[in-house]
């Protein structure tokens, strides 16, 4: 398996009249293998969506970014690089399929854009696009393509997001929060076609989400992240079955279920860091209950097996 | 269909609605219509009189109803400063305004629209805040000053242009122009006037830029605040991350979803400048329905200005179909509301 | 036993929909009763009407009908003012924490609001407050804060120290935790749940999240469609759930993912109903074409079994070869075959992955149920045999259809330029398929069933000879719906599927504009199609009642008239064979009747022996002598069988 | 406050504002020739040039344009804040009773303020103020007619989505009363928009009455009124040129300076529609 995406040490500042307001992302690490989907889990504001931001390169004049970002082979790749490998290479699908097609314009002729974009030629985009559709459970194809977005329902409009982002047979798809906006039934349906094409197809996976049981289902690597850092990686199945850094042990003790006993759900006190500009040590420091002194310091990386934790207090 | 003759019906509701308005603006309030008609040197029993031979004696909603029957039958009554009929008065008037319009609604949306996407284009720079202070100034000048700043310098100092009017007054006996759609302009055009049409062109130029204004400010400020709208909008960024070219961006989709709010400002607008006029033709002495509005209005021609305004509120109503009609066509979401 | 607290009785609420006279129901005829002490939860998906019960539950909207019952009163009819006693004794939390607390108050005048309104005194008042935001776990320096200095979590946490404030029995939860990141979403539940056992609270809540709902509630009702489908114990609804949409949403919440591939890697629209695509398609039509369901019977039929000796030992003389059993099935490519003797299911077998509960594509075996489906409206007088088919649907009035008549199109007399070859991709079969959307069409002809039949032209006269053209049927099933004003798959699931006790859904493939494809695009079980067959067999009486016309099965046994000239594929197969009513007849002394389908779709019915055979296969090729020869040998060995 | 002074222009427009209101308030004290201000004639002087004894010229009858334009300031400003406020008032009312209503007689309300709303803008004060009779007041007065529907629009629509928010939801279901709920929840939380918009319309109050007077249906000789002397020197514009340029452009300053701030205001309150 060749590396298809790493992320090491990406950190990004904001600006605002030439000082540094906010730094969102605190040093990123990510490796993501060919037909491998990693899944970043995370809370509001920990950096997930702008660390898909960053690898897209689209990050808004106002940021700086710092650490490198390879992609497959193109070796080391900066956002001027990005803007001819984004949209071909990786392709992005979003929360909200609502507000992520143009309202004034039918399906087809979004999708037909996309496509002379990526220099399919001409006499084969409609062959092209009808399979791409079909190929994600549309089979009212006529009738998807001469609809404008109002038109369909949500998780229409997801699959032709899908359909959209695979015109291209990238090498990597980033799937940011797609299911959040739908409903769990038919959000569950989309994760099984994501994976299923997946299969088929072969792509790589960056899977953002903050449900921890969409990531575990869909995922085979996982990623934990916390204002701004990865806080513990590794397989799925480990990371679920035995977590070590605080953090994650938390966030999966918060998961309500029938089976836990009422009122005994774990719950991390406080809440998140609004700016984490001049933030220092770990970051969950203030939050965790084993921390001390020793966690102001820049924690550690302790690796468990195939587990990587950012954790001064987990034993390696 | 349906929704064209719901839109119809609508129309004629609101139009009803306006003329009772102005009627019992007319009626109710202590003016009396009798008194304006024959001057105040009229005695009080001259005036009795005259109130029973206008039917002023009778209750207002009989009054209201014989005007509304009246007015459906093309009696629109006689101006009562000129003893012509209203609705000659108003035709003979109407082409010139509405010339004055067509030029005036053209500059705007032409530089508006173009100096706001340029505008957009290079939001926070130079340029940007030129064209910002150069609209809001275009929005806070008071027209009918403009006009005469305009008359001074240019027709006055300059004599670029002339001062008044909407021809030379000689052009009547040399190059006369054969009245084919009532429209002077455009009649000079389609009979091979040039001498009249550019004749024209030169007295079209203060009156319609000098009513522009108001509009061209609006409509800067408009088209560039939507545009920038439309460029944080999701489906923009979308666009972005599947490479899509930022000129495809910009000039294809953005302006695109830009185009109904520009529309419904252009027809906005378009509504002002039907009272723009009043002060502009006042300004500039041009033979238009403004110029008459304002006569009428200073010596209460109540039969005149009631004409008026049913004809104003019509302008109004039409403009508002043409922005739905074009809306609808740009929109596939507005007949979904 | 503890007591009731809120009956809801019979609550429904509808709604008016814009530009419409009907009226949406949001809440359809609900009737629960809410326990003292209890968490009930109802679960439902957006616009399940969950949120408007628990609006009509608590009188902040007034439902259509139905009465509710709080604490032995009710709310209705009566003023604001009257009914403040006992709107004290109700507690809220919404969904979205920031809109909950007035952005203009401060924390205290929200928690405040309710006791001034009941015109507690000042220092009772303060004492309260102090006292709630405490308990609730905030600081009291947060009193003068304003929502928008607070975060999603603190927001909630006011907002039920204000529901507790005047100390109520019942407190209603919408979407509480919704907008809450996952571990503050554990503090308030965790919260909640002590707040409950501190001050013995009856909780009514709603979310769209099941772990949520299973986690703090006693009782969960399981609500879509402005009903409850599905009532009872947290565990019991969990562990053995009885409703397929309460087996859907348990799924999501389970670590399963079902990632049945959704096409076939080589799938191609253009070459799908060839072998060896064929073999997952056929049973697959609703991944890649539009379809519409045809609903099962409330009380499905089951028929007995009663297995016929010999059937496995048969062998079978075709094509100059004796065949075992498995060896005939193999080579003609059986994914389906069953056996009905007597009314019993003599012989049941599935092959290529199939099993009692798949469906296969039928192909032209779809003719024959249009047939069936035809004589019930015949027979009412809906349909009159002898007018055209340009009569009922005008836009047909200038093709062939104008001058041709339902009988014409029924047996198949209509003198039609159409050249039914399955293999030439520029026949107008080919097109017909391109309408149908069973074909790529990237022309802009041919777009929709409605664009192609208009322009078929006849070449001949009509009635005197039998040409096999699929288009008929679909103008045929485009008649009947239009004539009835229904979808097609409505009209078969109203006279058919539900009246003779179908098991499972079938469907039928739509066009680009929804018109059905009646020539060939239902897809059903075999079982099923074995229970229409036997509805035929017995002169259209089955399942206790009379669903065809008995005198049009016989009239279709009869066979066509001798007038009508056959062709020689039928004739050499069957020297008295002919078509009527969109059924094949053999002429043969024991009055067979069958319906076919291309690559090995069949419905065999042997009245002289009470067999019916249904057949589902996957041929690699649409048509082939060899094999229907293959078939009539094999059907006519096991009809044969004693 | 400091987003009145966030840029040059603002800050330019805040400055002015600020001299206008002194002016309005003070201007009797600091005018160079008060009485010729209030309209006293001073026929020897006319039409003089702007000089330094009177920086702007003087008029047809020899009054000290500045003066005059001072003794201007305070009925523009009133007859902005009068029609404003009163316009407010009146929408506010009737759009909260509209929106939080809703039913019949949100459908009066809406369809009375649709019938006003039908005449271009400006039309129906000329109208209005014709038959009430020329004159400042009068003309107040047909400004508001034609004014108040703007806001009970603005109101309707801002009142009918505070009222589907949860805390105003909760609090009827408590039991509070509807009185009580418009005035704690509704009016405090309709504040921003009806600001925003108070604060836009000003300027074009200015404006419109301008523009009555000038076609002389507004304040009446010998008023210091700024349209009115515009109108007065109209005639004289080529060779006088003075006199209509200095007083017109009283009017545009004091419209184009509420209309910065209207919009650094809108900027302030309401980022969405913000312009960086």
């Amino acid at each position: 398996m060749s590396t298809v995406l790493k992320v090491s040490n990406l950190e990004v500042d904001f600006i605002a009249a030439g000082t540094v307001i906010n730094t969102p992302l605190r040093g990123i690490n990510l490796e993501i293998s060919s037909g491998q989907t990693l899944g970043i889990v995370g809370e509001t504001g920990c950096g997930k969506t702008l660390t898909a931001t960053s690898i897209m390169g689209l990050l808004p004049s106002s940021a700086i970014q710092r650490g490198s970002i390879e992609f497959a082979e193109h070796g080391l790749v900066n956002a001027a690089d990005m803007a001819d490998i984004r949209g071909s290479e990786i392709t992005m699908i979003f929360q909200n399929p609502q507000s992520a097609f143009n309202p004034i314009f039918t399906i087809g002729t979004q999708l037909h854009m996309v496509a002379v974009r990526r220099q399919i030629a001409r006499n084969k985009i409609e062959q092209l696009l009808h399979a791409r559709l079909r190929s994600v459970g549309l089979n009212d194809v006529k009738r998807v393509m001469n609809s404008y977005p109002h038109e369909l329902s949500g998780g229409m409009l997801q699959r032709c997001m899908i359909a959209m982002a695979l015109i291209s047979t990238p090498k990597l798809l980033i799937a940011d929060e797609p299911t959040t906006a739908l409903d769990a039934t038919i959000g569950h349906q989309v994760l099984g076609l994501i994976r299923s094409l997946q299969q088929s197809e072969g792509f790589a996976m960056l899977f953002i989400s903050h449900d921890v049981s969409a990531v575990a289902k869909v995922s085979d690597v996982m990623a934990v992240v916390y204002a701004g850092r990865v806080v513990e990686s590794g397989p799925t199945q480990d990371v679920m079955n035995n977590p070590q850094h605080p953090y994650t042990k938390g966030l999966l003790g918060a998961i309500p279920s029938a089976k836990k006993p009422r009122g005994e759900l774990t719950a991390i006190t406080g809440n998140v860091p609004s700016s984490l500009k001049a933030l220092t040590g770990c970051s969950f420091a203030k939050r965790c209950t084993s921390a001390d002194a020793q966690c102001l310091g820049e924690p550690p990386i302790i690796q468990i097996k195939e587990q990587v934790i950012a954790c001064w207090k987990v034993a390696p | 269909m349906k929704i064209l003759r719901n839109r119809l019906s609508s129309a004629l509701l609101v139009l009803l609605g306006a003329s009772f308005i102005t009627f019992t603006l007319a009626r109710v309030i202590p003016s009396d219509p009798a008194l304006a008609y024959i001057g105040p040197k009229a005695t009080a029993a001259e005036a009795a009189k005259l109130r029973i031979t206008l039917g002023l004696d009778q209750p207002i909603p009989v009054q209201y109803f014989k005007y509304l029957i009246e007015t459906f039958q093309g009696n629109w009554g006689y101006s009562l400063s000129t003893k012509q009929p209203i609705l000659q008065e108003i035709a003979d008037r109407l082409p010139a305004t509405l010339e004055l319009i067509f030029f005036a609604i053209s500059f705007a949306v032409i530089f508006g629209v173009a100096l706001g996407v340029y505008a957009a284009k290079y939001r926070g720079k130079f340029q940007d805040s030129l064209i910002r202070i150069f609209a809001i100034i275009g929005v806070s000048m008071p027209a009918f000053w403009l006009g005469l700043l305009l008359q001074m310098l240019f027709a006055g100092r300059l004599t670029w242009f002339p001062a008044t009017g909407q021809f030379d007054i000689e052009l009547k006996y040399d190059h006369p122009i054969t009245r084919v759609t009532g429209f002077p302009l455009f009649d000079s055009i389609i009979t091979g006037n040039y001498h009249a049409t550019f004749n024209g062109l030169h007295h079209m130029i203060l009156p319609a830029l000098t009513l522009s204004a108001y509009s061209f400010g609006l409509l800067s400020r408009m088209a560039r605040a939507n545009l920038l709208e439309v460029l944080s909008q999701d489906y923009v960024k979308v666009a972005r991350a599947y490479g899509l070219s930022e000129r495809l961006i910009f000039f294809k989709l953005a302006l695109r979803n830009a185009l109904p709010p520009i529309v419904t400002v252009t027809g906005l607008s378009a509504a002002y400048l039907i009272t723009g006029t009043f002060f502009v033709e006042q300004v500039y002495n041009w033979p238009g329905i403004g110029s008459f509005a304002v006569n009428s209005l200073l010596s209460i021609d109540y039969p005149a200005i009631m004409g008026i305004t049913l004809v104003a509120a019509i302008g109004y109503l039409v403009t508002n179909f043409i922005v739905d009609l074009i809306q609808s066509k740009l929109d596939p979401r507005v007949w979904m509301k | 036993m503890s007591k009731s607290v809120m009956q809801i009785s019979n609550v429904s609420k509808k709604f008016p929909i814009r530009d419409s006279k009907n009226l949406f129901t949001a809440v359809d005829e609900i009737s629960i009763d809410l326990m003292e002490g209890e968490v009930l939860g109802v679960v439902g998906e957006s616009g399940s009407g969950k949120s408007t019960l628990a609006r009509c539950a608590f009188g902040i909207t007034t439902p259509t009908s139905g009465s509710i019952t709080i604490l032995g009163q009710s709310l209705a009819g009566k003023s604001r003012k009257s009914t403040r006693e006992l709107r004290s004794n109700l507690g809220f939390v919404f969904q979205d924490p920031a809109g909950s607390i007035n952005p203009r108050m401060s924390v205290y005048d929200a928690i405040s609001e309710p006791l001034k309104l009941r015109g507690d005194s000042t220092d009772h008042i303060n004492e309260r407050v102090t006292f709630l935001i405490d308990r609730v776990g905030l600081a009291s320096n947060q009193l003068i804060r304003k929502s928008h200095e607070l975060s999603g979590g603190q927001c909630q946490r006011v907002a039920i120290a204000r529901a507790l404030a005047t100390n109520p029995k019942i407190v209603l939860l919408d979407e509480p935790t919704s907008s809450l990141d996952l571990s503050v979403q554990a503090q308030i539940l965790n919260l909640l749940e002590e707040l409950r056992r501190d001050f013995n609270l009856t909780y009514f809540m709603i979310s769209h999240n099941l772990d949520v709902v299973a986690h703090l509630s006693d009782r969960v009702a399981v609500m879509k469609d402005g009903k409850f489908v599905e009532v009872g114990t947290s565990t019991a609804v969990l562990t053995h759930p009885e409703h397929p949409f309460t087996r859907e949403l348990i799924s999501v919440y389970s670590q399963d993912l079902d990632i049945s591939p959704a096409l076939p890697a080589n799938f191609n629209l253009d070459h799908w109903q060839d072998g060896p695509l064929n073999k997952w398609a056929f049973q697959n039509i609703s991944a890649f074409l539009p379809i519409e369901e045809i609903a099962p019977a409330i009380k499905p039929v089951d028929l007995i079994s009663a297995p016929l000796a010999g059937i496995e030992e048969l062998s079978i003389a075709a094509e100059g070869q004796e065949y075992s059993l498995p060896q005939i099935l193999a080579e003609t490519h059986t994914d389906a075959l069953i056996v009905l003797r007597n009314g019993k299911v003599a012989f049941e077998k599935y092959f290529n992955g199939m099993h009692q509960d798949s469906v296969h594509l039928l192909q032209s075996v779809s003719k024959s149920i249009l047939g069936a489906l035809y004589s019930n409206y015949i027979e009412k007088g809906v349909i009159d045999l002898d007018k055209t088919l340009g009569h009922y649907v005008p836009e047909l009035k200038s093709s062939v259809y104008g001058q041709a008549t339902i009988s014409q199109a029924l047996d198949m007399t209509v003198a039609l330029s159409f050249s039914e070859d399955y293999t030439d991709s520029n026949s107008e079969m080919a097109r017909l398929d391109r309408a149908c959307g069973w074909r790529n069409n990237f022309t802009d002809q041919d777009q929709g069933l409605s664009s192609f039949l208009p322009t078929l032209t006849a070449n001949g006269s009509h009635g005197k000879y039998f040409q096999y053209c699929s288009a008929n049927t679909d103008a045929l099933a485009w008649v009947i719906s239009r004539v009835m004003g229904k979808p097609y798959s409505e009209l078969i699931e109203a006279e058919l599927w539900k009246p003779m006790g179908a098991s499972n859904a079938a469907s039928i493939t739509l066009d680009q504009e929804g018109l059905a494809v009646g020539n060939g695009g239902i897809s059903c079980t075999a079982h099923d199609l074995a229970l229409f067959g036997q509805l035929v067999l017995n002169e259209g009486s089955f399942n206790g009642q009379q669903i065809l016309p008995k005198a049009w099965v016989n009239a279709t046994m009869s066979g066509a008239s001798k007038e009508v000239a056959v062709p020689a594929y039928l004739s050499s197969l069957y020297p008295e064979g002919s078509y009527k009513n969109q059924w094949w007849v053999t002429g043969s002394k024991a009055r067979e009747l069958y319906a076919v389908g291309i690559y090995g779709q069949y419905i065999w019915i042997d009245p002289s022996t009470e067999t019916v055979i249904v057949k589902m296969s996957s041929i690699p090729i649409p048509v082939d002598p060899a094999h229907s020869r293959m078939h009539m040998s094999l059907f006519r060995a096991i009809s044969a069988l004693q | 406050m400091k987003f009145l002074f966030k840029d040059k222009l603002t800050s330019m427009a805040s400055t002015l504002l600020i001299l206008f209101i002194f002016l309005a308030i003070f201007g009797p004290l600091v005018a160079p020739y008060p009485k010729e201000g209030r309209g006293k004639a001073n026929v020897d002087n006319s039409f003089i040039g702007p000089g330094w004894k009177h920086l702007l010229g003087t008029d047809e009858l020899g009054r000290d344009l500045l003066s005059r334009i001072i003794f201007g300031a305070r009925p523009a400003l009133l007859i902005a804040l009068a029609v404003v406020g009163f316009a407010a008032v009146i929408g506010t009312l009737l759009g909260l009773i509209a929106g939080y209503r809703g039913g019949w007689i949100d459908s009066l309300i809406m369809r009375v303020s649709e019938l006003f709303l039908s005449f271009p803008p400006l039309l129906l004060s000329l109208v209005a103020v014709t038959f009430l009779g020329p004159g400042l007041v009068n003309a107040l007065i047909a400004l508001i007619i034609s004014w108040w529907p703007w806001y009970a629009r603005l109101i309707r629509v801002e009142a009918s989505i505070v009222k589907s928010k949860p805390y105003v939801e909760i609090s009827a279901a408590m039991g509070v009363p509807d009185r009580v709920i418009i005035l704690r929840h509704i009016l405090r939380n309709v504040t921003t928009p009806l600001i925003v918009q108070i604060a836009a319309d000003l300027g074009t109050v200015i404006l419109a009455a301008g523009s009555l007077a000038f076609i002389g249906l507004g304040a009446q000789p010998p008023a210091a009124d700024w349209g009115l002397m515009v109108a007065q020197g109209r005639n004289l514009i080529f060779d006088q040129w003075w006199i209509s340029t200095f007083s017109g452009m009283a009017i545009f300053l004091a419209v184009l300076a509420f209309n910065i701030l209207g919009d650094a205001l809108r900027d302030h309150f309401d980022p969405r529609i913000s312009r960086q």
